[in-house]
């Protein structure tokens, strides 16, 4: 028996509203040998969790395992009853969540949880576990390793919590770790320390893992091997280097295709009229005090312009206020300093003193889909709404239209009748762009319009705003953290760090430094698609982001102050940086000059992979 | 279920930021706006007894009224001022800590109530202390096994239990432990209770009765508050540790519960206060609910005031101390 | 029960519940207001006149009466009396507790009778006048009542003091909890009380007060529902005692509303009542059927020949008829304030509508009932207690300017006959007035008298000495000075 | 449906025929005195026994039926439905109109129903209107607050949002937006307020408010039949199971729902 892991014709069946059921994992074989990781790929909803979820002998509420086998070491998983089951959980296989906000409990203290699985199973006493995770927060990189278990979830950042996870899944040394989607939460920068953690304590430990991702560049860097899915069937799997370079299904070779997203052609010419101003914009959240400024500052003196007919990328990490500068442009959070023009003249920062025509100009597209759409309305009532509201159209006229729309964010007119909640998530997203798209509006406000879309659909998104903004004028800001789709679809590119631009430029501007520090930090970080790329990264990315509550630096300084690689002592510390406009109109919020950043940027001008097709267009 | 937890929503206030957030200023706030709402129910009462039929002169005298008499008590009560005046001058009384006299026992009102408002408590206490835990119980139980039989079983019992009038269910409990098998005494005087066995005696049936009004919404609504976390994720993420059905419910579902179930006891032992006439009646027990009941037959103005304040008081205490206890189990709203 | 015959023990306790206790619970005789109140001034205080069995005034703190033509009352006080508090009984104190119900700060619910006092003064060292403004020879009557009740001289606060002459001394009061009373050794009747202690209490719902005397809870309750007497009598060791007695629920039409000021109309409904089923089915048989007057068979003065007036649909459609109401509708007012006459109204309801006429019953909340509902409506129900004296009875609910004529009847010759009989002191004369008082009112007055109720309480067996007063349950409010306990 | 749905329904199907064609079935008219036996057990011919006074029971509980289901039914609606409104202008308005709002309640809550049944009996009068008035302001407040608090939770999702931002007015979205997300707990509050309106209907009629004698609600039956419960009548029996089949069967009915919905909104 040479595999760890055998897994034999799997398949899982989910009970329908009338009673049937539908195979969503359908005869599913593979084997892992000890100490390698298997990398499960696929677009959303394609069966990794559940296939994942199926080696811990455990299927979501609803769906049930139908057949197949799946042994692990010596047990036979499917064959297991319940005290089995609970023997086997977390004691033999442990699993790492996707969210690892959502998986951990609020209410309980860290080191409580980490320890929880040695407790349940006996493997240690309390204090010989608790002496176990402490090593591991070590071995994880996490800071303050003793004390960081007496914390609450809510205490520690996202990138931390999913460490502690796979030291929660660690600590009973289980033969075979899962881990779902454990970086897809989490921003580039803060993904590849947890990427990094992860790699080493599987190195160190030679675990055998699952690795579930829709991230080819992200399973290229963890996985030995690659099972290819869709629609809950097995497409290919082999080494991770035969699939990324020799894909042979078409399917593979599709997702491959569509990794690196095409560039589109510029909008209107740069100096079109400006249809949205920005001018020192400050605005937060919390009740208002007595100076005018909100209990959370989260926006800080934003200046910007978005031409008719042409995008604005905005770009930053999680958190960075790219949300909150679209809620202040909707009308949804008030600006507390600055003004918002809209073709000139002030756009009202309190909701009731709009026009609805101004309403009906400015659409906002907002990020979460799951939560924007009402879930006890039909896909059709929820699109019809703004076609009345705005345009009176009603009955067939609507119904033709609504039609239309559907299809053009590439969605079958057969959705119209369902209600949100039977939606996959990336079809939930262009329900939420078509709704936008129905007020016929002048400026989209799109915030994270394809991160939960595969990359074939969002491709074809991304297609559609060209084409709107290319026939119709439509502007477009785009918010978004994926670095390679906003350089491929935008004429003007902000970066946000910590609600302050601390650079912006045209489009090329982001191609080739000089970059403010930070964001050449965050463009070095996008992880790329070939194997090797993470273990050739400079340590000195792995500078941590905050933890919440950690505090900012004293306001007016530079606010990325505590992260930056290349402050200077002295200086960045006392005096607040300047904003430089370096040749070709890029602005940058800092100390250095821009031949100063330039020699010290990771990122160099002739970098590697997708970049270098961004050049030869711009060239 | 979103029902359970939309209860425990602590509620928004307009807070200056330094402060915002604490749980003294969220006490503060609140007794800020009890005191709003003690007024509105103090004006409410007051206008709504003017609007009742007859006033405490004319129910003191009942057939043998004359108008002689009728305005000798007027004056004696000081009816025969106008109401403002009356609401002004209580208000003004109250603000001494002075709740006025009683208009038919001619004593103050404090002194009534004094002797009943720790009988009323009391009760309310050792209700609580029962009913509490076996809705808690039961709410839990039913969770952890939804849609099963036992669930199925428990949530019949628990409705059957509301669905029974109180009166029956205190009059059977009577017939059946006080005539029949002569193991409790049929009244619940509690004015010679010494001995903790006595104490037993005395309590078991109020509170049986009782038990049967409030458990089936504690429990309900724990169940559904349980049901709610149930599907957390971080529960299946239990579950996946290997932890057991009880341990998942009880370590995991459990405390992120707490606080829609504790807004739901709140709500449920409110009415332990002011809606126990029934049993206050049939037990004969001396409780405030009967002295209010009386007060408002009697059209005794200022013992109907006091008691309607008492018992608004208490619902307000016990909200926020339902959201305190919200509060204080949350470690996200605890260590901001 | 021959519970007379043994002899009394003395010391025990009992407790004894009546149909109510509320913070307007009182101790002061002026005001009691219900048959806890009642018994409870009787404990604590004694009168100077008492009634007996038959309803006949006996000598109590007055050793003895005399008067002149019924308006100057001598009472000659009885010597060596005290107080709870040890000061001796003076005329003082009569003089004192007779003129406060004049007094409308004293809101005595008896002010309507003290009013007819002119003067009241002592007369000597053990004698106290009283001149009334007419004569009126049912004075002792009328003192025997609890509202007159001697307290001492000067008394005004009654808040936790009840200083009186009565069999008990107060030990404990709580409005609307339970008076306690402990033995007054010194009581002015040699050899009584026997109990050591009484308890009072107030349990208003019926099925709980029989359930508490079942379980042994309480040895006397007040007030047994003649439905439950069956379940009471068939527990060995409980008795119900049956008092009959001149308390009425009457069907009242006012004569200055329409249609209830016509004549026929009256007569319809005094057709319709069907008193036998009134007795068996709303009193199980535990009441008298009466005959549209207020003197029940027991009393001395009842007319005995006066003819029965039957349940008789057909003469009730024809004075219908005769009344225009043929077909019509009227509404009748009740209210569980008024014992039974919800369901008298319903049993009416029917009876009605076979004689054309829709009585819609319109039940109202006994709360209030006394002075918002009744004698406001042209047809209502009504509830009168026993009173001692017919003159009484007639004075105060009769007369054209009865304070309470509930009918608003008026007849000239009813009210000098009323007059008359007061200051008659022949007694077969006075017997022929109210005799021909009682005819007057059975033809005409706008009042339906169904039955006479009883009176029925509940008793442990080991409670002796349980006699009928039938002015009231618990032997005329009275039995505190009377019972003992067996064993 | 699951077989406590059925169950569930079955019942309350049958009450709402009996209240529909009850009085039109009934053997005896309600206020008949039939029989000189009180408290008569089962018979053949008074299949449920008879009343205190000797009335048929089986005739009063289907002409109770009616009052009972209709004035309960009515009541709970009005109370549901008053709480719910007056809850989303609260939760949609905000600020100083929700606070007012919600003092007011919390003050309604404090009073005494007695005391409000009273005063609507003086002020109106008697009538089954009244009654339902006055229960449905007595549950008013509970429904109340547990309606705002689940508008306010979802008035911050972030679909109401997304309202706003189109420049909906505010009673659409609360109308639109919030009311149909709060409608499955609401439903099960619904449940419960029916038992409570039901048996509160019972304690009502005491009072002297509202259905007028001969008629009776299935509450006041038991009440008045209540000195035959030592005999073990079944004129207090069955009015009481009645009662208990009644409100148990709606609540298993809405659960029924209820759990179905909640199963499709988790997939
Ligand atoms: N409880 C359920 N009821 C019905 N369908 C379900 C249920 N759970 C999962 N599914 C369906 O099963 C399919 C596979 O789901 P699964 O979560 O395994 O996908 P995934 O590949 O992990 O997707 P993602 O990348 O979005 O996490 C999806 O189409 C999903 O809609
Ligand atoms: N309603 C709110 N009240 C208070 N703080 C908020 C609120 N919404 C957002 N914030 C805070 O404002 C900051 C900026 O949030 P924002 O949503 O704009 O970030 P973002 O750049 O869109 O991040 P992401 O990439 O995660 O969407 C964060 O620190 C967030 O915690
Ligand atoms: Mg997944
Ligand atoms: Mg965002």
């Amino acid at each position: 028996m040479s595999a760890l892991v055998e897994v034999q014709g799997l398949s899982v069946v989910v009970r329908n509203a009338d009673g049937g059921e539908t195979a969503i994992v359908k005869d599913v074989s593979f084997s892992i040998p000890k100490g390698r990781v298997l990398a499960l790929i696929g677009e959303s909803g394609s069966g990794k969790t559940t296939i994942a979820l199926s080696l811990l002998g455990y299927a979501r509420r609803g769906c049930r395992i139908a057949g197949g086998s799946i042994r692990i070491g010596e047990t036979q998983v499917l064959d297991l009853d319940d005290e089995g089951l609970y023997a086997l959980r977390g004691a033999k296989v442990s699993y790492i969540a996707q969210s690892a906000a959502a998986a951990f409990n609020p209410m309980k203290t860290i080191m409580d949880q980490v320890v929880e699985g040695a407790v349940i199973h006996g493997t240690a006493t309390r204090a010989a576990a608790e002496a176990k995770a402490v090593e591991l927060f070590a071995a994880l990189a996490l800071p303050d390793p003793k004390g960081i278990g007496a914390r609450y979830p809510h205490q520690v950042s996202g990138g931390q919590l999913q460490r502690l996870m796979a030291a929660m899944a660690l600590i009973t040394d289980p033969e075979l770790v899962v881990l779902d989607e454990p970086t897809t939460a989490l921003d580039v920068t803060t993904q590849i320390e947890v990427l990094r953690a992860f790699k080493k304590v599987v190195r160190e430990r030679g675990a055998t893992a699952v690795y579930v991702s829709h991230d080819l560049a992200v399973v290229a860097q963890m996985a030995d091997q690659i099972l290819v899915l869709s629609d809950g069937e097995m497409r290919e799997i082999g080494a991770t280097d035969d699939i990324l370079v020799r894909p042979r299904h078409a399917y593979t070779q599709s997702l491959l295709a569509a990794a690196a997203p095409q560039p589109r052609g510029e909008g209107a010419a740069k100096d079109a009229a400006a249809l949205l101003e920005i001018r020192g914009l400050v605005a937060g959240y919390g009740r208002v005090g007595a100076d005018g400024m909100p209990a959370t500052r989260v926006l800080d003196d934003i200046d910007l312009t978005i031409a008719r007919g042409r995008t604005l990328g905005v770009i930053g990490e999680s958190g960075s206020g790219k949300t909150t500068l679209a809620r202040v442009v909707a009308g949804l959070v008030p600006a507390a300093r600055g003004s918002v023009l809209f073709e000139g003249q002030p756009l009202p920062t309190n909701l009731t003193e709009r026009t609805r025509e101004q309403f009906r100009r400015i659409q906002i597209v907002f990020q979460n889909a799951d939560t924007v759409l009402n879930p006890a309305h039909s896909i059709a009532r929820i699109l019809a709404r703004p076609l009345a509201f705005y345009h009176g159209v009603r009955g067939e006229e609507a119904a033709k239209r609504i039609a239309r729309l559907l299809d053009l964010v590439k969605l079958p007119a057969t959705l119209a009748t369902r209600k949100p909640a039977e939606l996959s998530g990336g079809q939930k997203q262009r329900v939420n762009l078509a709704r936008a798209l129905a007020a016929e509006p002048d400026l989209i406000l799109c915030d994270e319009v394809t991160s939960a879309l595969d990359t074939v659909v969002g491709a074809a998104v991304l297609d559609l705003l060209a084409e709107l903004r290319r026939e119709l004028g439509v502007s477009l800001m785009f918010i978004s953290h994926d670095i390679s789709t906003v350089r491929a679809v935008c004429d003007d590119v902000a970066v946000l760090y910590s609600g302050c631009k601390v650079d912006s430029g045209r489009r090329k501007d982001i191609a080739a430094p000089p970059f403010h520090p930070y964001a050449d930090l965050l463009i070095s970080s996008v992880p790329e698609l070939r194997s090797g790329w993470l273990d050739g990264l400079p340590a000195r990315l792995a500078v941590e982001a905050p933890a919440p509550g950690a505090g900012k630096p004293p306001p007016g300084l530079c606010t990325f102050l505590d992260r930056c690689p290349v402050r200077i002592a002295g200086l960045c510390d006392q005096v607040a940086p300047p904003r430089r406009i370096l040749e070709g109109g890029k602005e940058i919020l800092c100390h250095h000059t821009g031949a100063e950043l330039e020699a010290v940027q990771v990122t160099k001008a002739s970098g590697p992979g997708s970049r270098r097709r961004d050049e030869t267009e711009r060239i | 279920m979103a029902e359970a937890r939309a209860l425990a929503s602590p509620r928004r206030f307009a807070v200056p930021a330094r402060w915002r957030g604490t749980i003294a200023w969220l006490v503060a706030n609140r007794l800020a706006s009890g005191a709003l709402t003690l007024v509105i129910v103090s004006m409410v009462i007051f206008v709504i007894t003017g609007w009742l039929p007859g006033d405490a002169a004319q129910e003191a005298l009942g057939q043998s009224a004359t108008p002689e008499t009728i305005a000798a008590l007027r004056a004696q009560y000081g009816l025969d001022k106008p109401p403002h005046i009356r609401y002004l001058h209580w208000l003004q009384g109250l603000l001494t800590g002075n709740l006025g006299q009683s208009f038919t026992a001619n004593l103050p009102v404090t002194e009534l109530i004094a002797g009943r408002l720790p009988k009323s408590l009391l009760l309310a206490a050792v209700t609580a202390a029962v009913s509490v835990p076996i809705a808690l119980t039961i709410g839990i139980l039913s969770a952890m096994w939804r849609g099963r039989a036992l669930d199925r079983a428990l949530n019949l019992a628990t409705l059957s239990m509301v669905a029974v009038p109180e009166f029956l269910v205190a009059t059977i409990a009577v017939l059946v432990f006080a005539v029949k098998l002569q193991w409790l005494p049929a009244l619940s005087n509690a004015v010679d209770v010494s001995t903790p066995a006595q104490f037993v005696r005395t309590y078991a049936m109020p509170v049986l009765t009782l038990c049967f009004v409030v458990i089936a919404q504690m429990a309900r609504m724990t169940r559904a508050a349980v049901i709610d976390q149930l599907s957390a994720s971080y529960v299946e993420m239990a579950v996946l540790k290997g932890a057991r059905p009880a341990r998942v419910a009880l370590r995991h579902a459990l405390p992120n519960a707490i606080g829609p179930i504790a807004n739901a006891v709140a709500l449920s032992l409110s009415y332990l206060l002011g809606g126990v006439v029934i049993v206050e009646t049939i037990f004969n027990y001396p409780g405030l609910a009967s002295l209010m009941v009386d007060a408002v037959t009697n059209r005794d103005m200022p013992m109907v005031q006091a008691c309607a304040m008492i018992f608004c008081f208490a619902y307000l205490l016990l909200v926020l101390i339902a959201d305190l206890v919200a509060i204080l189990s949350n470690p996200r709203l605890r260590h901001r | 029960t021959n519970a007379r015959a043994q002899t009394p023990r003395k010391g025990g306790r009992i407790r004894a519940a009546t149909t109510s206790s509320s913070t307007a619970d009182t101790l002061d005789p002026a005001k009691g207001s219900n048959a806890t109140d009642y018994t409870r001034h009787n404990m604590f205080y004694s009168g100077l006149t008492q009634l007996d069995a038959s309803l006949a005034p006996q000598p109590a703190l007055a050793e003895e009466i005399r008067s002149d033509k019924a308006t100057v009352w001598t009472f000659k006080l009885r010597k060596d009396v005290k107080f709870h508090d040890g000061s001796p009984l003076t005329p003082a104190d009569v003089v004192y507790s007779l003129n406060r119900h004049k007094e409308a700060a004293t809101a005595s619910k008896v002010k309507t009778v003290a009013d007819q006092f002119s003067e009241v003064k002592a007369s000597g060292p053990n004698e106290v006048k009283v001149t009334l403004v007419a004569p009126n020879a049912d004075l002792p009557v009328i003192l025997a009542a609890s509202h007159f009740l001697i307290v001492k001289g000067g008394a005004r606060d009654f808040s936790a003091t009840a200083n009186g002459t009565g069999p008990f001394k107060l030990k404990e009061f709580q409005p609307g909890v339970r008076s306690v009373g402990v033995r007054n050794d010194g009581y002015w009747k040699a050899g009584r009380p026997y109990l050591d202690e009484v308890e009072l209490i107030g349990i208003q719902d019926e099925p709980a007060r029989v359930n508490a005397l079942l379980s042994g809870d309480v040895q006397l309750i007040l007030a047994v529902d003649p439905r439950s007497t069956s379940r009471v009598r068939a527990t060995p060791g409980y008795g119900v005692l049956e008092t009959k007695s001149g308390l009425y629920t009457d069907l009242v039409a006012r004569q200055d509303a329409a249609p209830t000021n016509n004549p026929d109309f009256v007569m319809a409904m005094k057709y319709l009542i069907d008193r036998e089923q009134a007795k068996n089915a709303v009193f199980r048989g535990f009441a008298v059927v009466a005959n549209d007057q207020p003197i029940p068979p027991s009393h001395r003065y009842y007319l005995a020949g006066l003819p029965q007036r039957p349940y008789d649909v057909d003469k009730a459609k024809f004075h219908l008829q005769k009344a225009g109401m043929a077909g019509k509708s009227v509404q009748v007012v009740a209210s569980p304030a008024a014992n039974g006459s919800i369901d008298m109204a319903v049993l009416m309801q029917q009876s009605a509508q076979k004689a054309g006429l829709t009585l819609t019953v319109n039940r109202v909340p006994a709360d209030g009932y006394w002075s918002n509902h009744w004698m406001k409506h042209p047809l209502f129900f009504g509830n009168i207690n026993p009173r001692p004296s017919a003159d009484q009875l007639f004075t105060q609910f009769f007369k054209s300017d009865a304070p309470w004529n509930e009918s608003g009847w008026k007849n000239e010759q009813f009210d000098q006959l009323v007059l008359a009989a007061r200051a008659e002191p022949d007694n077969e004369k006075r017997r022929k007035m109210y005799g021909d008082m009682q005819v007057l009112v059975h033809e005409k007055c706008g009042i339906g008298i169904p039955v006479f109720l009883s009176f029925l309480d509940g008793y442990n067996s080991k409670v002796k000495g349980l006699g009928s007063v039938p002015i009231g349950g618990f032997m005329g409010y009275m039995f505190a000075e009377h019972v003992w306990v067996d064993g | 449906m699951s077989l406590a749905g059925k169950i569930g329904l079955f019942f309350v199907v049958a009450w709402l025929l009996a209240a529909i064609f009850g009085p039109s079935i009934a053997p005896h008219p309600v206020g008949a005195v039939v029989s000189p036996d009180v408290f008569g057990a089962f018979s053949s011919a008074y299949p449920l026994g008879t009343d205190y006074l000797g009335r048929d029971m089986l005739s009063r509980i289907l002409y109770g039926s009616r009052f009972t289901i209709g004035l309960a039914l009515v009541a709970a609606i009005c109370a549901s439905v008053t709480g719910t409104t007056i809850a989303l202008v609260a939760a949609t308005a905000g600020g100083w109109v929700d606070e007012l709002i919600s003092r007011l309640m919390d003050a309604l809550i404090s009073i005494p129903s007695k005391m409000l049944a009273l005063v609507m009996v003086a002020a109106f009068g008697s009538s089954v209107g009244l009654l339902i008035l006055t229960a449905a302001v007595s549950y008013t407040p509970g429904a109340f607050r547990i309606a705002r608090s689940l508008a306010v939770n979802v008035r911050t999702l972030e679909y109401v949002l997304a309202a706003r931002a189109r420049g909906e007015r505010l009673p659409y979205v609360g109308v639109v937006e919030i009311l149909p997300n709060m409608v499955n707990p609401m439903l099960a509050d619904f449940g419960l307020r029916f038992v409570f309106v039901v048996l509160l209907l019972s304690g009502m009629s005491f009072l002297g408010l509202g259905v007028q004698p001969p008629d009776a609600d299935l509450g006041s039956l038991v009440r008045e039949n209540i000195s035959g419960l030592f005999e073990g009548a079944p004129a207090v029996v069955v009015p009481a199971i009645a009662i208990a089949t009644l409100t148990v069967s709606v609540n298993l009915l809405i659960d029924s729902f209820s759990g179905r919905t909640g199963r499709v909104a988790e997939n």
